[in-house]
């Protein structure tokens, strides 16, 4: 009789290539996509620096932190990059951002506003401040209201802040219900945004049942959506794109 | 007709999950048999997605991806993928075919890409109702046997039914306690049909390159063991389901003696008493079947398995994934501690222990368990000038086996009805011939509908 | 405080599922760690049954019942039952007691009734927001004191939590691989709140005769191993998740120091770590929780387990009754199994399987083998002069054994990811004082409402 | 360490008491009684005609075979009775109700007409025999449509015999869907009639989602219901009564 196989790692077999990145227009620019890519939060402002010598704080943004982070967005997507460098990386270009804008003496224009939030009675944030992190690295303005946040406080901010798109996490079965509530609430005041909502209880089926809803599986998908949602791509639409 | 004459082991001790005799390969790189067990799921599509084609498919596809994907996720080396007919996919072969199609297709994706081995059993629906029309000649013949081909014509690796020959005269019998027609219509009946059934399944399969699986006892033998229930149920007695179950034994049989080469069906328990005379793996399910029913052989029933099924679970969310995934998980890891005690050259442990579990839980758990089930397999093939015979004669043994063994304790009232069931048995004709005849006269007046024709009688 | 100096137990060996060094006995005839084990099921309610009160008692009510009535059909000799609270029982304090209440009185009706043993865990929802406010003194902590205590009034036998001291820090620091950020949240702050907690808790279980269970790490290191996913998922590596355990056990380990006796949380996948130290019963889940999560350790989490539960089961209709049976149903076999190896005095030979099985699965399953457990337990008893010292050993120890074994394959990412982990751990300052001042500059900037009063600091 | 306890043999602990049935009110009242509560089918028409020596059908049927029909019922609800035994007293008993029949000359009065049917596509007809069973055994007309009958056919069936009650089985979650349908068509068509579906796939819930629906759990309680829906209690009383 053979040796009966238990199980396979079939993550070894899986093993992927070397990260290739595209280069930079110059070495001081190259030092700064370097920093986000390796997710260098301790040097990235000197290297800033460095290259505000040559480049005006624009430049240093177009050219050096955005096409990084777009870099690291692409390693992330094909499965070289794991989450946690996704993440240090956004840190690093975030604070590099800072830099830049100090410079310049006041803030980049962001893409548009987002409203993000998780449920009432539920304190798993972790979701929510995944989406917040990558929200953030690409360009938008995020109004973090935090865990277990009722009702009215989403629909009272949403007045407030007019954002391109709102989201919503829920871990629990018991807790996600607030999402159609607020939805409702939307509607009956008028305010047609797009409610972007996940976390691990919430289903696709759920959430496209009722207007408004549309479904984040992976937090990877709320920058293209807000990119949408700013571009006047209506709540339908978005929905059909992504939960179809 | 070949039918069995000896034993495929020597002993029962000689019986373990994941070897057999004549092991069998097919699909993706899958062996069973081997030495290695494999886990089978069975995923049901929701209500409503039944309602169109293109609606089933799509649910069969999410089922089938979310079960693959739980497999590579957990690195499990295996699965087989059951397509239980709904009826729809057997009343419209195209259905059934189209579905296989694209079972076999996304795991041939998935062997590309993960190298996991795996396969696809189409279990078509038997839908022919014997006492309604002539079940050798209907349209629900016909479209079974459209659904046959269709689907392995799609490349399905194995071809299965649960056919139900000999049900009208079972079914009443079996809700009477009346262990004359049980026998009849399982013993009798259902063999003959099964002999009717199979040639034809294993001419198709052998056409297109399938290999022909395996048929249950579901619509009879299982029909006494889900109505006896659990401890405390007052309906079919459990000595009723468990002599019930070495009939179904000598009736199941008749699939392998036309062709079929395994694995059986998981719902069959008869499968022990299948092993150990024909030697082909065989699919069995228990504990991780709880999403389908009660089961009083939870461990014990995977004793001597080559492939553990959940026998069915509707597909819905869970907190983690659907059920198409939770059951693949749970299966999974119920064979790796399987192959694990293989690895190690402790089966014959792990094995004791299942079936110290339950052998003495219930009486029909005790003429599954493997020492039964090899002395009921003796008797059938001792026995085994005619389906009659061989299927009273395994059914005295399972009676005088529970009765014989102090252990097993019995509450009064099953006592007293095994000594009834016993005697009753004991008291048929010896001959086939007479049986079928005094079984006709009674049955033709009590069961309408009943049709001797059916069973070319 | 009386910190563990020595471990209980003589050597990992003599550690086995069914046995601890300290039993606990409550409820209706219930026994934990004396030589069997038992399943303990987690039934949740479906959306909307939350709404009110009574519908949200109905809810238990039923699910309480099926799961109760599917252990005495088939023979099970006992049930926990758990109420893993949805905040709704805990910001009500009313709730969770009537719940609590209610559930006694149907085990206690059953008992009369068939002799079934049993008991009830009531696990109070820690809501408190650490980033939010003084975790110390809010009205979330009262309402949580206030639920154990009407849990207990109501007669619930044990009571638990999950709780979330540190969790802002270590959220931050897993997502970002950073094992600075996360020794501290969970080995320092984590600790801390333990301490804090778990006071009160075991005063309010003493004062009412219930007993003090059983704190997790779910906060933390089940968000780091949960992250880590599967074989093939890209998000927190496994390693790191793997020394997270580590962390997470000298962490919860405070819970039993403040006078709990378990048995431990399931869902905590430190125990075995907390029984080789702390010798009282645990609770652990894995295959049978495959509903809440995928798990890669599956069977080797049951090799020392002595409460064998599903993590949680939302309510739902399977095809037979609903998953409020089913879940009973798996847990009781997958128990009756290790019971039988018991009775047969082979339960070395099962726990060699199950380590078997999934020992090399995953470096996360490789350190709560009961060896590596075993180990890195005896590293955080021997450094125990403070919370830090104690988890950063434990941490360290469990790097070094992953790389020590090269039965242990690891992707490169992983393995350079691990030769990182354990760089910088060993890089840290070896007085606790100092590592806290490290960790208060860094954490304050980059954790917004990060606030070192909440641990008395 | 003590021998664990794999299982408990809770029925062995439960053994119920010896059988105690009625007196009839003579001996050859109680010969029918007894046959009737054994089961005896071979012997009921002997025994009833023996019986008519002194008395009349319809005390024969009063008096023995129905006053035995309720013990065995009631042995049954207590647990004392098995299925099996049940369905054999109830069909010596319509063995013996034959013979009195062809005594009098003509048919005794049912209680009422019931069409039972399982559903269009299924083929579980074990739970629809038994209702059956029992309700024929109970006094009632069964007009059996069979199994795997098309919703048409059960509208017309119910048009043509205008029963108190309908039933339908079904074991399978892809053929209940039938019965929405055919309440809806009695709606449709003004039919207010009692709908009792049953059979292992079908849950209270989903029962009683749609108009006319009653969910039938045991087959023992066909006859009540019947009992109820005979007497004109609307169908909503009667799902009060049986489905909360
Ligand atoms: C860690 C954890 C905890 C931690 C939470 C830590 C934290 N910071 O969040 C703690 C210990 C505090 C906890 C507490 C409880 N928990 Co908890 N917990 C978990 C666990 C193990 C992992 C959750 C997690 O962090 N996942 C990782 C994150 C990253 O995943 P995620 O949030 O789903 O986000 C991903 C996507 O969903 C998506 N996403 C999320 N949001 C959004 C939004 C947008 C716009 C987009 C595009 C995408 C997106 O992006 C992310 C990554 O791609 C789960 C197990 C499980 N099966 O989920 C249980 C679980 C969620 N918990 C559960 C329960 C019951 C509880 C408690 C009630 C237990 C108790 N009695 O104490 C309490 C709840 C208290 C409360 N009021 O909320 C249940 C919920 C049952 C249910 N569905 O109703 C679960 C499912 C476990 C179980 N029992 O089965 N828990
Ligand atoms: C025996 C059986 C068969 C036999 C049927 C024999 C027969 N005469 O009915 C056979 C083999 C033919 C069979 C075939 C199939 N079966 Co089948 N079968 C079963 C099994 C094991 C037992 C069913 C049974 O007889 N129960 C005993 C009877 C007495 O119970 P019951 O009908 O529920 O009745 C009780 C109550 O519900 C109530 N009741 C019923 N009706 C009514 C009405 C009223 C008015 C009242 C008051 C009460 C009431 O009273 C009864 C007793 O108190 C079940 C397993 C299970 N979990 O249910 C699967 C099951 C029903 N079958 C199943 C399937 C899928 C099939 C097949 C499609 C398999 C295949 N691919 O071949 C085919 C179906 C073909 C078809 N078109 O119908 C699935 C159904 C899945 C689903 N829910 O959608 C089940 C659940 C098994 C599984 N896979 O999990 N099956």
């Amino acid at each position: 009789m053979a040796i009966a196989e238990v199980f396979v790692r079939y993550d070894l077999k899986e093993e992927l290539g070397e990260k290739k990145v595209a280069a930079a227009k110059d070495p001081l620019l190259q030092k700064v996509m370097d920093a986000v890519v390796e997710g260098d939060e301790d040097n990235i402002i000197a290297l800033v620096n460095e290259a505000f010598k040559s480049h005006d704080p624009m430049v240093v943004i177009r050219e050096g932190l955005v096409k990084a982070m777009d870099e690291v967005s692409r390693l992330w997507n094909e499965g070289i990059y794991y989450l946690p460098q996704t993440l240090i990386s956004s840190d690093a270009m975030l604070a590099g951002l800072e830099e830049c804008e100090r410079k310049m003496g006041k803030s980049m224009e962001r893409k548009g506003v987002v409203v993000t939030h998780t449920a009432e009675g539920d304190i798993h944030d972790l979701g929510q401040q995944i989406v917040n992190a990558l929200l953030r690295a690409n360009g938008f303005e995020v109004v973090d209201l935090g865990k277990d946040v009722p009702v009215d406080d989403v629909v009272e901010a949403v007045k407030q802040y007019k954002p391109a798109m709102v989201t919503g996490t829920a871990l629990m079965t018991t807790t996600m219900t607030a999402f159609q509530k607020i939805a409702n609430r939307f509607k009956r005041d008028g305010i047609e945004v797009p409610f972007v909502c996940g976390g691990g209880a919430v289903a696709l089926e759920w959430v496209t049942s009722f207007d408004l809803g549309i479904y984040g599986k992976e937090a990877q998908e709320a920058p293209p959506m807000a990119d949408d949602a700013v571009d006047g791509v209506p709540w339908t639409k978005i929905r059909e794109k992504y939960n179809t | 007709m070949a039918k069995f004459t000896k034993m495929a082991y020597k002993s029962a001790d000689e019986m373990i999950f994941g070897t057999t005799k004549k092991p069998v390969k097919y699909g993706r790189d899958f062996e069973l048999g081997g030495g290695m067990v494999y886990p089978e799921i069975v995923n049901h599509p929701r209500p409503g997605s039944e309602e169109t084609k293109k609606s089933l498919m799509r649910e069969y596809e999410k089922m089938t991806q979310e079960s693959m994907e739980r497999a590579v996720t957990l690195g499990f080396p295996g699965l087989q993928v059951e397509l239980e007919h709904v009826w729809q996919m057997t009343k419209n072969p195209d259905w059934g075919g189209d579905i296989a199609g694209q079972t076999v297709r996304q795991q041939e994706d998935m062997y590309q890409k993960y190298g996991i081995k795996s396969a696809v059993r189409a279990t078509i629906a038997d839908n022919r109702k014997p006492e309604e029309e002539n079940i050798r000649d209907c349209r629900n013949l016909e479209l079974a046997l459209a659904t046959f081909e269709s689907s392995a014509k799609n490349k399905a690796d194995n071809l299965s039914m649960e056919s139900v020959g000999g049900k009208e005269i079972s079914d009443h019998s079996i809700a009477r306690g009346d262990i004359r027609g049980t026998l009849f219509g399982i013993g009798v009946l259902g063999s003959r049909d099964m002999e009717f059934m199979w040639k034809q399944i294993v001419d198709i399969a052998n056409k297109h390159g399938a290999t022909p699986g395996g048929d249950t006892n579901c619509a009879q033998a299982n029909v006494a063991m889900f109505m006896a229930g659990g401890m405390l149920d007052k309906s079919v007695s459990h000595v009723f389901a468990a002599v019930t179950r070495a009939i179904g034994a000598a009736r199941t049989l008749t699939a392998y003696e036309m062709g079929a080469k395994g694995p059986t069906k998981d719902c069959a328990y008869e499968d022990p008493i299948i092993k150990a005379i024909a030697g082909i793996p065989i699919a069995t399910e228990g504990k991780t079947c709880a999403c389908a029913h009660a089961d009083l052989q939870g461990n014990l029933i995977m004793a001597v398995t080559d492939l553990w099924s959940n026998e069915a679970v509707e597909y819905h969310d869970m907190f983690f994934g659907t059920t198409a995934g939770c059951f693949v998980e749970i299966l999974g890891y119920d064979v790796a501690l399987m192959n694990s005690a293989i690895a190690l050259g402790k089966e014959k442990d792990l094995q004791e222990m299942m079936v110290y579990s339950d052998m003495y839980r219930d009486p029909h758990t005790y003429v599954v368990a493997p020492a039964q089930a090899y002395e009921i397999g003796k008797e059938i093939v001792a026995n085994n000038t005619d389906y009659y015979s061989r299927a009273r004669a395994g059914a005295i043994c399972a009676a005088k086996l529970i009765l014989g063994d102090e252990k097993m304790r019995l509450s009064n009232y099953e006592k007293e009805d095994l000594q009834r069931i016993l005697r009753e048995l004991e008291s048929f004709p010896d001959k086939e011939a007479d049986f079928i005849d005094q079984c006709a006269a009674i049955y033709k007046k009590s069961v309408p509908g009943f049709n001797l024709g059916n069973y070319g009688l």
